[in-house]
């Protein structure tokens, strides 16, 4: 573990910080682009999961074991948030058909 | 802190209670208990708080008085649902119980001494929201309004957490009180990873409390949701998002105020402008009110642009009068639409002739909406003025004040509408609930008006 | 007597209450004794003064009332003043007064609105009352309006004819153009002096140098209201105009009162007027064309009251000539012949009127001098008076006014002659046309005829005797009088009359001027009797072409098409254009445009709330972007 | 008991007791519209005309903001003290003529207006006066927005929101004023001792000017008031033009040239120079009007352009005008209104075209009706003229120009006053106005008053402008002491 601990520590912190923008920003231009509820979804939970790389990798950095917690935090609230989310996907899947987040726009204006 | 305890214990208990079909005990074991908190909460004022749960949170008074204003705005609210929810639908107790577990998480978002507590507070909140906002299930309105919350309410969150973790990564800590010693102690040498993670934040808490240009969701939320759950929405969760948004600047983020004021900045007079424009080409009463809220949105970011002492009173005293005087707009649409079937504006034509009482309360509200003296939005933007003009932000105010202008345009189309315009209609039934939360909230609205001293000097 | 000059008001005031409002309940016989013993009363007063006066040593009384205004350095107390010129203003100004209520009883005796009309003569002997008595500008402002305002009245007095009431109005109004330039001078007047009093006035400004600015304002503002209140160039047409009220009134106000105030405030205001040459030079002008030109169209009127009003503005002009030249005494004098004479010939041509059962044209006249022997007699009186034959009171002062001319400028004096002729001609046709020849009327009209009344004869009577006897307080030392008027008036003009070079003509030269206006007068008497007894001529029908001349002075000049086309019609386009356009389109149409604006912009900006959640995602990237690229410049 | 407190309170109560009466609502509206009257002549009797403040009234209201419940009259305040509580009565008087629709609520609204406007006459902190300000409008607003004419949601909607936009701006000014005294207070006096650059006072004169000028309205604020004196009851038009834009030139007297005295010098010429051109632009306009209210209304913006221009020439006469000029204007206007609505009643009518030869039916009415016509018109010996010699002479001190296109009133008043007086009442009858019947009693009582204080103030004006005398000299001392210093 020692070990593991400072392997990951020779990794400069800079590229955590990097590759967790980019996964983050992949999962937000993911967003961006899909127009299926589930792709949409996913895409979200790859932006909570840069989160996390990220928590993680300041934890090690700070040698601080709150970053560590937070990310189960985030885990068990992002589950609990799949579990809400997948029911309100199905509800709509029944009631259209459809997971195609942009059929669903008669609120507007 | 015992009314968070306390909230969570009676959320269960009346999820057991919708269990044994004992409806009938559903609404008064809610408020009892929640009149328990409301006393509880009280109970601790000037209790010299100290932080709590290894510094996680902190009952300080901020954290009661905003406890309190939430708890008892949810109380009116809910002593309006007695007929309503039983109409839409058989489950009604999941409805008291949501609603209290979101309570909770607003509780904790009012009240968070630790940005873990924040992110916490504001996903115990959501999650309760995002299945209230589609309660209705077959409703398509709903269904679009708990799809489109959820998506961006999630989306959101990662922002907020993103933010949440840069901070974490320049500073160590999620403590709010090691941040701000954190600032303090390095005035020059801040991390970018620290700006990066307040511009973050601030997208968060912009998204939660619906501020442009990160507001779209709220109007089609607000509008697909149930009224009594957009009452909810747009009263107690955005005084949360206002109380946790002002609680992190105050504490930890006043010293870069020239970081991220110019941003602010233009966020609050953006919303100012959406919202208020956009509002005022709206037929149906409901969604008018939801860009109303937008705009009001507009002015509490004043307290946060111009950030000092009076800010978390400013910020209390218009979240109350706004909260107030929403309630009272809704619970009027909800009888109105009951009549009528309809939500917008014309089903009002003709109010005053038939309920003298509803149009007055409702005339009251949307005068204080509109910020006409003795009344106590009056009071909210006079202080949100006051707070910005302290700070210079001259034209600020005065754009401000051309949107109050537009404001008063469509809060007064109610108000032609049930008095100068007439219709055929029938009386409407109101219960004795609503009569006593329409009065009692007109009669503060006018009470914190007259005389704001005994709520403005709180801070 | 002088102490208790508060009565000379005060009596019309309270017969004005009494008849206002006992006006409908009150008998005719009551009202029409309340009215004329009002004035009487006053006319007594004004007797009393006057002889006190004449045997004081003091010339000048002030006789305070009460505080009227007072606003920071502003005092205007409520008071009165008593001097030579206002106790003969006052004489006059009852005496006639009286001698037409006397008349109205009997002329107005069949008409409805008895009551109202001697409220309304009243009410004008008080405000008359109180310009002349006033001890400064502002008093005197509020009689000068006040006289306006009864004008108003009485002209439109037969209010149902709508031609009638617009003549008041327009009365009422080029008065108030006056009255605008009398005020702005008032304010001046006080800058200048600090004080509106005449009393503290008058010697500040005698130690003033001639010529001075602020003097020349003052005085060409108050020429201003001069010129509006006396109908002279170029607001001298609603005179005409207001001749659609009773004749009683035409003769007390549009002839023998109002229409003198100008004259009044201008000799009274002497000293100032000496002062500003320049002034004096203008109103000698102004007066000069106005007598010309009102002379010229009298010629060719037809309405017996025209013509007297049309001679009213021509006489008029010669006050203001001779006031213009420095003849205050002389215009003063002609103040008092002409109201004499000029109160007569209207009371006598409304005796006629009356007889012709309210026909005024002289077309449809002729022949009355043995109807009317009363009328015709003393009318005639006054015609001589007027026309300037010696020894009636209009050659006297006439000549007094025509010698300082000839003596200012030479030109002036032939213009001032030729006008004299043409009122001897205009005068002498009017009397030939009405009182000679065959009657030319209808035959309703010809059983009608009366003598008028004793209630209207005596009046006329005792005008006569006064038009005959009144040039005498004026004989000029040539015919070895003393001219007693010159020096009764002179503490009033002797600060002025220092100041003014004398009159130096040689008797022989005032002789052969004399002579020359009466020879013309005669002349032009004769031309008319050519013209219109012995050949009997009628004038034109309306219908007949005239020549361009004749068609020039039959229309007036065609001023009053004039004024329509400079000032009314534009004013109203004027009036539509800042209504409809600046007013709607332009100012409202920007409040306006604010709220269309926001509205549009709504239309607009609700369109943004598409309903997509992807374009929502989509702008709240955009706005991510730009909070991010905002905080990668800050830090 | 403070008097002062009784004199603002008891109309509100007034209103309360309205809200309970029920049907006997209308004889009561005129006994208790009596009783602020009665406290008013009781402050009358025992005012001493100095230029002191009194009946002060000083009560913490909202400590922590610097906010007090401060009012006071001086000599300014008692004027439109007797104004305002002369004037109600009227009015309520002159509305018993007319049948009106839930009558309780209409007189509680006037009642609760009348609180504001006394509010407004006499607070010293400015937080007090703004509350004031805007609560005599919602009433108003309602007035006419709820028993107004055909037009009345458009037209009150544009009023209502225009004067509110003027009037945010003042708040903002306000507030700034506030922040700037050393110990953060809203009361006057310490505005008063404010010594800010006169680039501020520039902006601080503006924002308040708005909000002053759109009430009152000066030109070019103007456009919203015919349209709405035309929709709305008599009543209100009354309370708007008789009382209501009063409050706008006591703005300007106490609050705007007091507090901006430097802004006031640097601007004052051009606010002097709009209301005469208002002056010489509403009388224009007012020539070819038909319609017997839009005719008023413009003749009430040229009148109030007047009384403007005389207070930015800032002299005592000018003032001391002004001050007369308010009680006199709301006198006549609030008589012009009443004859025009005699008349609109009795014919249904407000065209001029259609009407004429009135004076013969309704003789008294036509003596009524040119009594306050030639008060309107300023002639001497009514009260118009008192106040319009003073304006002009104000006016006159500042610039003999100016002066003598503001005098254009004087003949253009007449014009059109006249136009409408021959319109209406003179000329032929027609055959609907043969028919009108003279005035009765009540309409009698309140022309009869109203003519009377026409000549009364017009014959002897010395006691009312006795009373602001000093008032209005110490401001006037205070002021120019403060433009030299700079």
């Amino acid at each position: 573990m020692e070990n593991v601990t400072q392997a990951l520590q020779g990794v400069p912190l800079n590229h955590y910080i990097l590759l967790s923008a980019i996964i983050f920003a992949i999962g937000v231009i993911g967003v961006l682009i899909r127009r299926n509820a589930i792709v949409i979804f996913m895409s979200i939970e790859l932006m909570l999961n840069a989160v996390n790389l990220l928590l993680t990798a300041f934890s090690v950095h700070h040698n601080d074991a709150s970053g560590q917690i937070f990310v189960f935090f985030i885990m068990a609230l992002a589950a609990a948030e799949v579990a809400v989310g997948l029911a309100i996907i199905v509800m709509i899947f029944r009631n259209t058909n459809s997971t195609d987040v942009n059929i669903l726009n008669k609120l507007k204006w | 802190m015992s009314s968070l305890i306390t909230l969570s214990i009676l959320a269960i208990l009346v999820l057991y209670l919708g269990l044994y079909k004992a409806k009938n005990a559903l609404l008064p074991a809610t408020l009892l208990g929640l009149a328990g908190a409301l006393v509880l909460a009280v109970l601790e004022w000037n209790g010299g708080a100290q932080p709590i749960y290894s510094g996680m949170m902190l009952f300080d008074n901020f954290a009661i008085a905003f406890t309190t204003i939430c708890i008892f705005s949810t109380m009116l609210i809910l002593l309006i649902s007695k007929d309503y929810f039983e109409s839409i639908s058989e489950h009604v107790a999941e409805y008291y119980t949501l609603i209290l577990f979101s309570l909770a998480g607003i509780l904790v978002m009012v009240s968070y001494h630790n940005l873990t507590m924040l992110f916490i507070g504001v996903e115990i909140m959501s999650v309760s929201l995002y299945i209230l906002a589609g309660i209705r299930k077959d409703d398509f309105k709903s269904n679009e309004a708990a799809l489109k919350y959820f998506l961006m309410g999630a989306f959101s969150t990662g922002f907020l957490l993103f933010g949440i973790t840069l901070l974490y990564g320049a500073t160590g800590t999620f403590d709010l009180t090691q941040i701000r010693d954190y600032v303090i102690a390095n005035p020059t040498g801040i991390s970018p990873l620290f700006y990066t993670g307040i511009t973050l934040l601030i997208i968060g808490l912009c998204f939660k409390v619906g501020a442009a240009p990160f507001h779209f969701w709220t109007p089609d939320v607000y509008e697909g949701s149930p009224t009594l759950i957009t009452a909810f929405m747009s009263t107690v969760v955005k005084t949360a998002g206002f109380a946790a948004f002002l609680r992190l600047f105050l504490m930890c983020f006043a010293p870069l105020h020239d970081f991220w004021m110019p941003a602010l900045l233009v966020i609050s007079l953006l919303t100012l402008f959406v919202g208020n424009v956009t509002a005022l080409y709206q037929h149906s009463f409901k969604r008018m009110l939801a860009f109303s809220s937008i705009s009001h949105v507009g002015y509490m970011l004043f307290a946060i642009v111009a950030l000092g002492v009076n800010s978390s009173n400013s910020v209390f005293i218009y979240a109350t009068a706004y909260s107030i005087a929403s309630i009272v707009a809704f619970a009027v649409l909800i009888l109105v639409k009951r009549q009528t079937g309809a939500d917008n504006f014309d089903s009002f034509n003709g109010l005053a002739k038939k309920n003298p009482f509803i149009a007055f309360t409702l005339t009251v509200a949307m005068l204080s909406l509109a910020g006409i003296p003795l009344t106590a939005g009056f009071i909210g933007k006079f202080m949100m003025f006051s707070t910005a003009l302290a700070e210079y932000h001259i034209w600020l105010v005065i754009l401000a004040v051309l949107n109050a202008v537009i404001g008063i345009f469509y809060y007064l189309r109610v108000i032609v509408a049930m008095y100068f315009k007439g219709a055929e209609r029938n009386e409407i039934q109101s219960s004795s609930y609503f009569n006593f939360v329409l009065g009692f909230s007109a009669l503060i609205t006018v009470v914190i008006g007259v005389y704001p001293g005994f709520i403005s000097s709180l801070f | 007597m002088i102490n208790l000059v508060w009565l000379v008001p005060l009596f019309p005031l309270i017969g004005f209450l009494i008849n206002g409002l006992g006006r409908n309940t009150l008998s005719k016989s009551v009202i029409g004794l309340t009215g004329c013993l009002a004035v009487l009363a006053s006319f007594i007063v004004s007797l009393g003064i006057f002889i006190e006066l004449n045997a004081s040593n003091t010339k000048s009384f002030i006789v305070p009332l009460f505080d009227w205004i007072s606003a920071g350095t502003v005092k205007i107390p409520f008071s009165f003043m008593v001097d030579p010129l206002s106790a003969l203003m006052l004489l006059i100004v009852t005496g006639i007064g009286f001698l037409i209520h006397l008349y109205s009883t009997g002329y107005m005796s069949h008409d409805a609105g008895f009551g109202k009309f001697f409220s309304y003569l009243n009410l004008f002997i008080f405000f008359m009352l109180l310009l002349v008595l006033g001890s400064n500008y502002v008093i005197m402002f509020i009689g000068w309006e006040g006289v306006g305002l009864c004008s108003y009245l009485l002209i439109g007095f037969w209010y149902t004819n709508s031609s009638y009431a617009s003549a008041a109005k327009k009365a009422f109004i080029m008065n108030r153009i006056g009255d605008l330039g009398f005020l702005i001078a008032v304010f001046l007047i006080f800058t200048t002096f600090n004080s509106v009093e005449f009393a503290v006035i008058f010697p500040q400004a005698a130690s003033m140098l001639a010529g001075d600015r602020a003097l020349i304002i003052i005085t060409s503002l108050l020429f201003v209201g001069a010129i509006g209140k006396s109908a002279q160039l170029p607001l001298f047409t609603w005179l005409p105009d207001a001749m659609a009220g009773p004749t009683p009134v035409s003769a007390l106000i549009h002839a023998a009162t109002m229409v003198t105030a100008g004259i009044y405030m201008i000799a009274r205001s002497n000293i100032l007027f000496t002062l500003a040459p320049q002034t004096l030079h203008v109103i000698a002008i102004v007066g000069l064309a106005t007598l010309l030109l009102a002379a010229t169209i009298a010629v060719t009127q037809n309405d017996i009251k025209k013509v007297l009003a049309y001679s009213t503005v021509s006489q008029l002009g010669y006050m203001f000539l001779g006031l213009g030249v420095g003849a205050y005494t002389g215009a003063f004098f002609h103040v008092i012949t002409h109201a004499f004479f000029k109160a007569l010939l209207f009371l006598g041509a409304g005796s006629v009127i009356h007889a012709m059962s309210n026909e005024q044209d002289m077309r449809n006249m002729g022949g009355l001098k043995k109807k009317l022997p009363v009328t015709f007699l003393t009318m005639m009186i006054g015609t001589i008076a007027i026309a300037g034959l010696p020894p009636f009171s209009g050659f006297f002062s006439k000549d007094e006014i025509l010698a300082h001319v000839y003596e200012h400028n030479q030109l002036f004096w032939v213009l001032g002659v030729i006008g004299a002729v043409f009122t001897s001609f205009y005068m002498f046709r009017m009397m030939f046309l009405t009182f000679n020849g065959s009657f030319r009327g209808t035959t309703a009209q010809e059983h009608h005829l009366h003598e008028s009344p004793s209630s209207m004869t005596i009046p006329l009577i005792v005008l006569a005797v006064l038009s005959v006897i009144g040039g005498f307080i004026g004989i000029p030392e040539i015919f070895g009088g003393g001219h007693w008027l010159q020096n009764f008036l002179s503490p009033v003009f002797a600060v002025s009359a220092g100041k003014m070079p004398h009159l130096t003509l040689d008797h022989s030269t005032e002789f052969i001027l004399m002579a020359v206006s009466v020879a013309g007068a005669l002349g032009a008497m004769l031309f008319a009797y050519q013209k219109y007894v012995k050949k009997g001529e009628v004038p034109a029908e309306d219908r007949i072409e005239r020549g361009t001349l004749a068609r020039l002075s039959y229309n007036k000049y065609y001023i009053d098409e004039i004024y329509a086309s400079l000032i009314t019609r534009p004013l109203d386009s004027l009036s539509g254009f800042f209504h409809k356009v600046v007013d709607k389109k332009g100012i409202d149409g920007l409040v306006n445009g604010f709220g269309k604006g926001a509205i549009e912009a709504s239309k607009s900006f609700r369109l943004l709330q598409s309903g997509m959640v992807g374009f929502y995602i989509f702008m709240m990237v955009f706005g991510i972007v730009a909070l991010l690229v905002y905080s990668m410049y800050k830090i | 008991m403070e008097i002062l407190l009784l004199q603002i309170f008891i109309p509100l109560i007034a209103a309360a007791v309205m809200l309970i009466a029920g049907k006997s609502a209308r004889s009561l509206a005129g006994v208790l519209s009596l009783l602020p009257l009665a406290v008013t002549a009781y402050m009358y009797v025992n005012f001493v005309p100095d230029a002191s403040i009194q009946y002060l009234v000083n009560l913490p209201w909202v400590p922590q903001f610097g906010i007090n419940f401060k009012a006071g009259v001086d000599g300014i305040s008692m004027i439109l003290l007797i104004l305002t509580n002369l004037l109600i009565p009227i009015i309520i008087l002159s509305s018993f003529k007319h049948e009106i629709k839930n009558q309780s609520a209409f007189y509680a609204l006037i009642f609760f207006m009348q609180s504001g406007l006394l509010l407004v006459f006499t607070a010293l902190d400015g937080f007090l006066f703004y509350v004031g300000w805007e609560i005599a409008l919602i009433p108003i607003y309602f007035i006419c927005a709820l028993w107004g004419g055909q037009n009345r949601i458009q037209v009150n909607l544009k009023f209502f929101i225009y004067t509110i936009a003027g009037s945010l701006i003042m708040l903002l000014a306000i507030i700034y004023l506030h922040l700037q005294t050393p110990n953060n207070s809203y009361d006057i006096a310490e505005f008063y001792k404010l010594n800010l650059d006169s680039s501020t006072q520039g902006w601080i004169f503006w924002a308040f000017f708005l909000a002053f000028a759109i009430k009152m309205p000066v030109f070019p604020f103007h456009t919203w008031q015919p349209d709405t004196y035309t929709e709305a009851p008599t009543a209100g038009t009354m309370l708007l033009s008789g009382i209501m834009l009063k409050m706008g030139i006591y703005g300007v007297i106490r609050w705007l040239i007091p507090v901006a005295p430097l802004g006031f010098h640097d601007w004052g010429l051009t606010a002097l120079v709009l209301s005469i051109i208002g002056v010489v632009y509403a009388s224009i306009i007012a020539f070819t009007q038909n319609d017997i209210k839009r005719l008023i209304a413009y003749s009430s913006i040229a009148h109030v352009g007047l009384i403007s221009a005389g207070i930015f020439a800032w002299n005592m006469q000018g003032l001391q005008g002004a001050m007369i000029q308010m009680l006199n204007h709301g006198i006549n206007v609030v008589g012009m209104f009443f004859v025009a609505d005699i008349i609109i009643r009795r014919m249904g009518t407000r065209e001029l075209d259609q009407l004429g030869g009135i004076a013969k039916p309704a003789p008294k009415l036509a003596i009524a009706f040119l009594i306050i016509v030639l008060g309107t018109v300023a002639l001497p010996l009514t009260n118009g003229f008192i106040g319009e010699f003073l304006l002009l002479m104000g006016v006159y001190n500042y610039n003999i120009y100016f002066a003598a296109l503001a005098g254009l009133t004087i003949i253009l008043g007449a014009v059109y006053m006249l136009r409408m007086y021959q319109k209406v009442m003179l000329g032929v009858t027609n055959e609907r106005t043969t028919i009108f019947s003279d005035i009765d009693t009540t309409e009698k009582s309140v022309l009869l008053i109203v003519s009377v204080l026409i000549i009364v103030i017009g014959i002897y004006p010395q006691p009312i402008l006795h009373i602001s005398e000093a008032a209005i000299s110490n401001l006037l001392e205070q002021v120019n002491q403060k433009i030299l210093v700079q």
